[in-house]
């Protein structure tokens, strides 16, 4: 008689493939996964309690540190949300600065995803390829609000810094950089069939799965679900330009990469409208009260950040500091699919969809 | 980094006179053992995107030497890249603790170096040095991949310098 | 098969074109001016105001002032001024409210230490802090002195 | 050397053997400390990076530094792990690598052993490996090591098949397992060598070997994305550069032997190039193979264990015996 | 406690800041004194703050309605409750009472332009508007108050909000399809595009989360949001499902119970529920009965209290 033996495999918390501090529980038969338990907290830092005694401005600083990896949009959901408790009106050119770098932003993100995601799976030099020319990204974000990472750009009512000199050019050349670089993204590795092989199939789910369990993003689009925030429901400047939503039919992880890949062209169409249109002259900030004191009352706004939909609640009583603020992370809200995904999945393929929901870990624990 | 030959006591001067020719030793040991710092991949949070740029084309830390490792048997440098909660403190110093000697840690960022942007948390450790003995600090929320090379290169000194005089670095 | 092929095209091209790295330690990189590095500090023009120390999400900035020694002159000048650095997440809110500009960025970023006391900078260290100081300080939108 | 081997047994040929096999050590771990060096090197130069280039001139001590790190590092030998195996494994991986070398023709004369049954040795010896590697994953007692460990053993054993059987087509073709008649029997310029009349033998034969040698994109073993360090995670210190240093072995084994069966080993191309010497020509073809072996890392990504199976059993073996028939019937019709 | 009080901006700020923010030259003494003030400005307010939360709590809410220039309001039932509160806070803080003026003349300001923008927006009115401003800010400040009130939901007239028909449905089918005490409460919620807001009884959610999910005129498949707050009298969780289709999105209140909070789970109905609502057991304390897996998710296991918890005091502050 043979009997096999289950194998209990405590993948993370440090793995180099959990994107950071995250764990998960499998139990393996041979190579095949039969129960995957998700643990995490290990980067869980209180930012919802620490908000409470924070006031607005400072709160900024710390949305950067949530979803690390697309900070400018965090900051974005935070102010947005704030300027519509009070209802400000926000200049037309901070407005476009704020859109233009979401839009960087989600590029770079996207790239830190590609990247990662193709190291994941074993080609080591996509990963090089998209950090020096998210590099480049990062180099404008310094010259703009003088970090890399976390820009603590936007306030309440406009934005920090205006565009230095000759910015805008620059962004303009990487933007036709960037349509290159991309075809030779695809060069790379998109038609490769070992990596082809590895993705496509895999980690599959259709789209009532993707509603009932709130994905959002790429995670929802792939399985053809048009809906994107900034189309479903424009904030920002977003009705100003035109540009398509990028969705899938499968639900596999081939599809959530070719709307990612896609997406970042997608950006790059609206990058090149928005700098078209960019308003020669003007504020920067807007009329503001001295101390940013929201109305007493509650609000939910949500924007599309690179990974989904994030969205702010904010409980206010009319103070300077919100009463309760809480976020929704869509990483933490797309994560909660992978215990059901990874069941009779090969251990290899643990990877591979995991790497293709694109966790941030500072997101998913806040 | 003065080292003054005058201002040595007499049994240090014996020693070092005694250990000419393990001093060479010891320094070809320090040159070896800076130059292939191999840094444990062990990412926690916004530091630990900025480490990843810093082994990215622009800033290239293979040119250092250091080339991340997944296991923490074949690592010499722990670079803690972020908030270490309560949570996460036991495991690493379990991490740690798997590590060969010699073993150094780099606390990179404000958070490990000392709670950062969480200092007021309830679930945030107060610093890495509470756990696991910590060599180098950097500064910075996130530091930026140069100034983690700098951090890196002052680790490197620091080998050397020990490894030559026999003394421990404590302050610059 | 046709689509590892061009794969393969693509790193051998690479391999073929300039490399972007920086030979960082040996040239030194040159920030943008609004880099955040660290603080400097101008006691002169500290009229101890408080609203640094005040905005500072992380509460690093300790300030304290004392009487003017001039008798001729009212108020406050600076006694001792001290940034924990350690907690400091370069959030550049305190150089942002500072309404006389005594509290200004550097791009200095090569500030790690073989102690955490090192990193604990007074008066006398930011004051000598003074290279590569922030030209443009003003944030052109932003009301005065406003919504901080 | 062969004149050596014909003698009996005296002081004086012992001494000569155990000399020859320290200078061939001696090449080895020059071939591996620059192997490394130039892998990192190239393979940052197609990532827009410069590699290594501190430590010492152009960074050429970098691995020399790596290496020398790696022997004054302490010793971990976890405590539940097996002691003996766990200490026997690093060894029983290196002998085996290190032995196969000494068949290999580098010229017409320069050769260690002249083996009748030299292919065969290789594979015989190779195979031990394997069970050093498994023997290393089951002694570490970490469930990442012995999956590594597994996913190792079935990948050599399943690729050697292909392997041998890719070859079974040159050694038709030159009616001898020997490497040097093999070498003999491609006389001539680069249409006579084997690798156009075995243009199918000589892709499986890539495949599988670099298959053989766990190096992306079958480096399911040790893939650091999924089993962190695969079969040597428990390993460090001058264990671990054991295992590094035989893999780096193999791949000098297995570029020298595609040399010498697909590549026509010592002979030159073109009639023109007849004046460089033929060391230089063996050492030309054999860098070739590695850089691209660095070349195919850099580039692709790595397969999923049940693909790679797959690929061992479903494509590559018929392949390899549908190459044999082929052969078989050229040989019949053509001559 | 007391770090936290330096850089408490209430109040105070404008006190010190305005005119050295916009002339540097200022004369420091000025400063000086308005920093004593603020000290003490501080210890009033926080001594008065620390035994009596509820109180302080209401002060903003109510002194909005208590506004010259929201006229309708004033007639109104809020008008009467917010003057108690307003009466306390000056009573609370004596030396800001001046700056209290300016500060509500600025929120008044404020909400003119609001009032201003949403009047455009709806293309109604411009007195419709303000007195449905009134309405809404005079439940806010009920709720704010005591969840109790129903005097809020009867006395303000009908704003015309676009979605006011949505709203209208809804309360109608909860009411018809699950019990007719199922909705506690139900407004429009104007500064959030207008989201019809609703306070659903705690008996009756899961019916009436199965009536969102189900129902034909609603199919909310889609669960956006799951918040939990602690209201220091009670707790609550805050639902916001959304109709993919018509892109119709309600916001749900479900309210709790203070000492042993307890929300039925709608795990079953959106999974989405499921990991927000551990997060909110973990960090609130709020049960979910019906929970399939209902443990700690961010904290450690062995965590003692439930840190969002507005009295939770950290068992060791440092480590």
């Amino acid at each position: 008689m043979i009997r096999t033996e289950e194998l209990l495999l405590n993948v993370g918390p440090q793995h180099p493939s959990t994107h950071g501090v995250f764990r998960i529980i499998v139990k393996l038969d041979g190579e095949v996964i039969t129960e995957a338990t998700p643990v995490m907290g290990y980067l869980h830092r209180g930012t919802e309690k620490l908000a409470e005694n924070l006031n607005f401005t400072q709160i900024i600083p710390y949305t950067d540190r949530m979803d690390y990896v697309s900070a400018m949009t965090n900051n974005y959901v935070l102010c947005h949300a704030v300027e519509k408790m009070m209802g400000l009106e926000i200049p037309e050119r901070a407005e476009f600065l704020r859109l233009i770098v979401m839009e960087m932003q989600r590029i770079a993100s996207h790239l830190v995803w590609w990247g990662t995601y193709l190291l994941d799976i074993g080609a080591i030099s996509p990963f090089l390829y998209a950090f020096s020319d998210r590099e480049r990204i990062l180099g404008l974000f310094n010259e703009l609000c003088g970090a890399r990472l976390t820009y603590n750009y936007m306030r309440v009512g406009g934005v920090k810094w205006d565009a230095p000199e000759g910015w805008i050019d620059r962004v303009k050349t990487l933007v036709k950089d960037m349509y290159n670089r991309l075809d030779e993204y695809h060069n790379l590795v998109s038609g490769n069939e070992i990596f082809l092989s590895r993705i496509k199939g895999v980690g599959q789910y259709d789209a009532e799965t993707a509603i009932n369990y709130g994905l959002s993003g790429a995670n929802l689009r792939c399985t053809g679900v048009q809906w994107d925030l900034r189309k479903a429901e424009p904030y920002s400047l977003y009705d100003r330009f035109q540009f398509d939503v990028p969705v899938g039919k499968n639900g596999d992880c081939f599809d959530r990469y070719q709307i990612r890949m896609a997406e970042i062209e997608q950006s790059l169409r609206i990058l090149d409208q928005a700098l078209e249109q960019f308003p020669g002259d003007g504020e920067t900030m807007g009329k503001v009260p001295r101390v940013i004191r929201p109305p007493a009352g509650e609000i939910y706004v949500r924007i599309e950040s690179p990974r989904g939909e994030i969205g702010c609640h904010i409980v206010s009583k009319g103070k300077a500091e919100p009463y309760r603020l809480k976020f929704r992370r869509p990483s933490f809200v797309n994560l909660q699919i992978l215990p059901k995904l990874l069941v009779g999945e090969n251990m290899t393929n643990l990877v591979t969809i995991l790497g293709g929901i694109d966790i941030v870990l500072g997101e998913v624990d806040c | 980094m003065e080292f003054d030959l005058a201002n040595v006591s007499p049994e240090d001067r014996k020693e070092v006179e005694r250990n000419v020719f393990f001093g060479t030793i010891d320094q070809l040991k320090g040159w070896a053992r800076s130059n292939s710092l191999w840094p444990l991949t062990f990412g926690l949070a916004c530091c630990a995107i900025e480490m990843m740029a810093a082994g990215g084309a622009h800033y290239d830390l293979d040119r250092f030497g250091v080339l991340f490792r997944t296991s923490p048997r074949q690592a010499d440098v722990m670079i803690v890249s972020g908030t270490v909660t309560k949570k996460m403190g036991p495991l690493l110093k379990r991490l740690y603790d798997q590590m060969p000697e010699p073993k150094w840690v780099i606390a990179m960022g404000s958070c490990a170096t000392a709670g950062g942007p969480y200092v007021k948390s309830y679930s945030v450790i107060k610093g890495v040095d509470q756990i696991v003995p910590v060599d180098v600090y950097i500064p910075g929320c996130p530091p930026n991949p140069a100034a983690l090379i700098y951090g890196i290169n002052k680790l490197q000194e620091k080998i050397r310098y020990e490894a030559k005089t026999g003394k421990q670095v404590t302050s610059r | 098969m046709k689509g590892m092929l061009k794969g393969l095209g693509v790193t051998l091209k690479t391999m073929g074109t300039k490399k972007v790295t920086m030979s960082y330690p040996d040239v030194p990189i040159q920030m943008p001016d609004r880099f955040r590095g660290i603080q400097y500090f101008e006691p002169d023009k500290c009229i101890v105001c408080n609203q640094c120390a005040r905005i500072c999400p992380t509460d690093c900035i300790t300030l304290t002032g004392k009487a003017n020694p001039d008798p001729e002159k009212k108020g406050k000048v600076i006694d001792t001024f001290d940034v924990n650095f350690e907690i400091c997440i370069l959030c550049d809110l305190c150089t942002e409210v500072c309404p006389t500009e005594a509290i200004v960025m550097t791009n200095n970023f090569e500030l790690a230490a073989y102690s955490r006391d090192d990193l604990y900078k007074d008066k006398q260290w930011l004051y000598e802090n003074n290279r590569n100081i922030r030209e443009d300080n003003n944030n052109i939108g932003s009301p005065k002195g406003g919504a901080k | 050397m062969q004149h050596f081997w014909d003698k009996s047994l005296s002081w004086g040929t012992a001494g000569i053997f155990v000399a020859a096999a320290i200078g061939v050590l001696a090449v080895v771990i020059f071939f591996v400390t620059y192997a490394i060096y130039f892998e990192r090197k190239f393979i940052g130069w197609m990532q827009y990076r410069k590699g290594p280039n501190r430590t010492g001139p152009l960074g050429l001590l970098q691995t020399v530094a790596d290496v020398s790190k790696l022997l004054l590092k302490e010793d971990t030998i976890p405590k539940k792990a097996d002691r003996g195996l766990f200490i026997l494994a690093p060894a029983l991986a290196f002998i085996p690598s290190f032995a196969v070398l000494a068949f290999i023709p580098y010229t017409l004369n320069l050769q260690f052993a002249d083996l009748n049954v030299g292919f065969l040795y290789y594979i015989a010896l190779s195979g031990i490996t394997t069970i050093a590697i498994v023997v290393a994953g089951w002694a570490s007692n970490n469930k990442y090591s012995l999956l590594g460990g597994m996913r190792s053993a079935a990948q050599m054993i399943s690729y050697e098949v292909p392997l041998v059987m890719s070859v079974v087509g040159v050694v038709m073709m030159s009616g001898s397992l020997n490497l040097r008649d093999i070498v003999i029997s491609q006389e001539g310029y680069f249409w006579h060598w084997n690798f156009l009349p075995q243009i199918l033998g000589f892709g499986i034969f890539l495949i599988a070997a670099v298959s053989e040698l766990n190096r992306t994109p079958f480096d399911l073993p040790e893939a650091e994305s999924e089993l962190v360090a695969g079969y040597h995670v428990e390993y460090s210190g001058f264990r671990f550069a054991f295992f590094m240093l035989t893999e780096y072995i193999y791949v000098y084994a297995i570029a020298s032997l595609t040399t010498i069966l697909f590549l026509g080993g010592w002979n030159s191309p073109i009639p023109a190039l007849d004046f460089v010497p033929g060391l230089i020509w063996f050492f030309l073809k054999f860098a070739v193979i590695v850089f691209c072996l660095f070349w195919i890392r850099a580039t692709f990504p790595r397969l999923r264990v049940d693909q790679l199976m797959g690929l061992a059993w479903k494509a590559l073996l018929p392949l390899a015996i549908l190459n044999i028939f082929l052969t078989a019937i050229g040989i019949e019709w053509i001559g | 406690m007391s770090e936290n009080d330096n850089r408490e901006p209430e109040g105070q700020p404008e006190a010190s800041s305005s005119p050295v923010a916009s002339e540097p030259t200022v004369e420091p003494a000025q400063v000086e004194s308005a920093q004593t003030e603020t000290a003490q400005q501080e210890k009033a307010q926080t001594e008065t703050a620390q035994p009596e939360p509820a109180t302080t709590d209401t002060q903003p809410a109510a002194a909005v309605p208590s506004e010259p220039e929201a006229p309708a309001a004033q007639t109104e039932a809020p008008a009467t409750q917010a003057e108690a509160p307003a009466a306390q806070e000056e009573a609370a803080a004596p030396p800001p009472a001046r700056r209290v003026e300016t500060d509500e003349e600025k929120a008044a300001r404020r909400k003119a332009a609001l009032e201003a923008r949403e009047a455009a927006k709806a293309a109604a009115a411009q007195a419709a508007a303000q007195a449905a401003q009134a309405g809404t800010d005079g439940r806010a400040a009920a709720k704010a108050g005591d969840g109790e009130s129903s005097e809020g939901e009867e006395a303000p007239p009908k704003p015309p909000s676009p979605k006011q028909p949505l709203l209208d449905k809804v309360t109608r089918l909860l009411r018809e399809l699950v019990a007719e005490d199922a909705v506690e409460e139900a407004y429009i919620n104007e500064a959030n595009d207008h989201l019809p807001t609703l306070v659903v009884k705690n008996e009756r959610w899961l019916q009436a989360a199965s009536l969102f999910r189900n129902h034909t005129d609603l199919q909310c498949s889609y669960l956006r949001n799951v918040s939990g707050v602690d209201y220091e009298t009670y707790m609550e969780v805050v639902y916001y499902p959304l109709n993919m289709d018509s892109r119709e999105c309600y916001c749900v209140k479900v309210r709790a119970d203070r000492e042993l909070p307890s929300v039925g789970s709608v795990t079953p109905i959106w999974e989405t529920a499921n990991w927000n609502e551990r997060e909110i057991y973990d960090l609130l304390g709020i049960d979910f009965p019906g929970h399939p897996d209902l443990k700690r998710i961010m904290m450690p296991d062995d965590w003692v209290g439930h840190p969002l918890r507005k009295d939770y005091v950290p068992l060791d502050p440092e480590v």
